[in-house]
């Protein structure tokens, strides 16, 4: 299964209740606001961290890009739309809204 | 062509009724799927719990009142009727408070069950 | 691979609009089928043609009824859109009014649903 | 007490257009003046004569209507209104499409002015 | 100055900020979703305890009604529509949206 | 008829850019409002101090990229502007990671500021 995550953690809980029901090793999915979480050097870090231990973590490019996020949490991997589509072929995906 | 297995789909309820229409038009949407003959799921959680809190009266915000309506998931063919039991401590719920009866799911079971489906449809 | 689209916001306000377009040209150049959009929820406001737009900004609802053309049934949620005041006097091309129970059937027929929203 | 009013969302999605309706009422009741309900963002889909509401639920877009022809002026952004299909063509009656430099005339003229949104 | 918070505390974190930065004695006004904050015998009330020390806290009828909220933390007032023009009247709002 | 006073209005900015279009839209209320000749303040606080990001690339989104438009604040007469210091530290955001010169604020300044306004518009 695919957790998908659009809203930043900053401001609001739908982060927190993806992480608190997600299996282990489910892959989690940032996209649009979401992508905020895996920036370097927030508070969120040590949390991402953590997370991408017990999960592959990976973020939609095109939305880093956007809103100037260079540098984001060792472990977490880039992605594309085909990637995100890719993402989508191999699980069944939830999106936290 | 072969014939399908029903499909497992659930309703993934998260947001609080009447602050915003997602509780009414999901509900809609489970009523409907209830016809389909597949096997359908509904959980609450977080805010959602309070979907189902017993005692709702929106007369003063002159807006339907429709929490009565979800009794009649289990007459519509939804199966499987959740809440989560973390949601519910947080905001101080118990099954008493709530107009029809449930499954109190941990997240351990939610977190299964969730992986079993096919379809998980946000509301 | 079959997918099913379900978009819950309106375009401009929300990205989900933008996000659904991009990921299904990414899932169209890959080869996948999309079994249909479903617009339900503000989502059934992407799919008016009365929109008026710079220029130098994406046309939403035109861009949705060029895929519509190119084959991807659009399908908007008739009590959803009635709430909202699209009629099918104001409909985009290419796109059609029907009920909830379309998204049961895409639900059914799609290997993948995909919800986008708020 | 002058009171302008912003409505930043659209109808039955968020309440936000309701609470705007009963604050509305409650200060028309105590005595107080609306210098007017300016719609921006997503607030513009509010004035759409096109809803097609079941009689046993509010009608939104007609309650706005009426309370414009008792006096209170509805202003609907335009560049909004034109972003999200908001025509002329089905604009209720009382209401009128102008630009952003009346909402800034509302803050101007009104004692106070509140939000509504999301 | 008058604070307008209309969304739940445990999704959101527009009550946070508004409790941050609202001055001492400003009074905070919880309308729609934002009645949550108020329930008693949530996760919330040691929090909202300490809030009504600080601040005059109102919660709207209507929107408790609606929600079925009949018990709320001691100190709450409760105000009508009526209430809420008024509370406008003395005080410039501000809605944390 | 009695000439009035400048109005002091801040534009409390809150939400994240192109997630949503407040921070857009709320832009273009601020860029109109500063031909009227008020005392115009705006602030950046929560997610918005991300609209002030450096290195905003919009263009594999197909969406305008308005982030430099905010450097035009000062000379369309938003005398005062203000990013809330929790709000960048959360965020891992110094001045240097900032397209624009603004004034860092603790709470308390930001409280007292919020304080002497007639309005205060959120977006």
């Amino acid at each position: 299964m695919l957790h998908i995550v659009n809203k930043s953690p900053f401001s609001n809980g739908n982060m927190d209740t993806c992480l608190r029901i997600a299996q282990a090793a489910d892959p989690i999915l940032l996209i649009e606001d979401g992508v905020f979480a895996v920036k370097k050097g927030t508070s969120m870090e040590g949390r991402m961290k953590e997370t991408v231990g017990r999960h592959p973590v990976y973020a939609l490019q095109a939305d880093l890009k956007a809103r100037g996020i260079d540098q984001v949490v060792d472990g977490v991997k880039l992605c594309d739309y085909s990637g995100f589509v890719a993402l989508v072929e191999e699980h069944r995906p939830h999106s936290w809204l | 062509m072969e014939e399908q297995a029903p499909r497992k789909i659930m309703f993934v309820n998260r947001r609080a009724p009447h602050g915003s229409i997602y509780a009414y038009e999901g509900l809609e949407v489970i009523l409907i799927f209830g016809a389909y003959d597949q096997e359908i799921s509904a959980v609450f959680l977080d805010d959602a719990v309070f979907s189902l809190k017993k005692g709702q009266d929106t007369s003063e915000l002159g807006v339907k009142e429709f929490s009565a309506t979800f009794r009649a998931l289990e007459a519509y063919g939804v199966e499987n009727r959740y809440v989560e039991k973390e949601s519910m401590e947080q905001r101080g719920l118990t099954l008493d408070d709530l107009i029809m009866d449930v499954e109190v799911v941990d997240g351990a079971t939610l977190r299964k069950a969730m992986g079993e489906q096919d379809v998980l449809l946000p509301f | 691979m079959k997918f099913g689209i379900l978009v819950q916001e309106g375009p401009y306000n929300h990205e989900a609009s933008d996000s659904a377009y991009h990921f299904i040209q990414a899932a169209l150049a890959k080869g996948h089928e999309i079994t249909g959009v479903f617009f339900y929820n503000d989502g059934v406001t992407n799919t008016t043609k009365l929109m008026d737009i710079p220029a130098d900004d994406r046309h939403i609802s035109k861009r949705w009824s060029e895929l519509g053309a190119k084959g991807v049934e659009l399908i908007v949620c008739v009590a959803a859109a009635k709430r909202r005041g699209i009629s099918p006097d104001v409909l985009i091309d290419n796109a059609r009014i029907d009920g909830l129970g379309q998204l049961s059937e895409l639900c059914i027929e799609s290997d993948r649903l995909i919800t986008f929203g708020d």
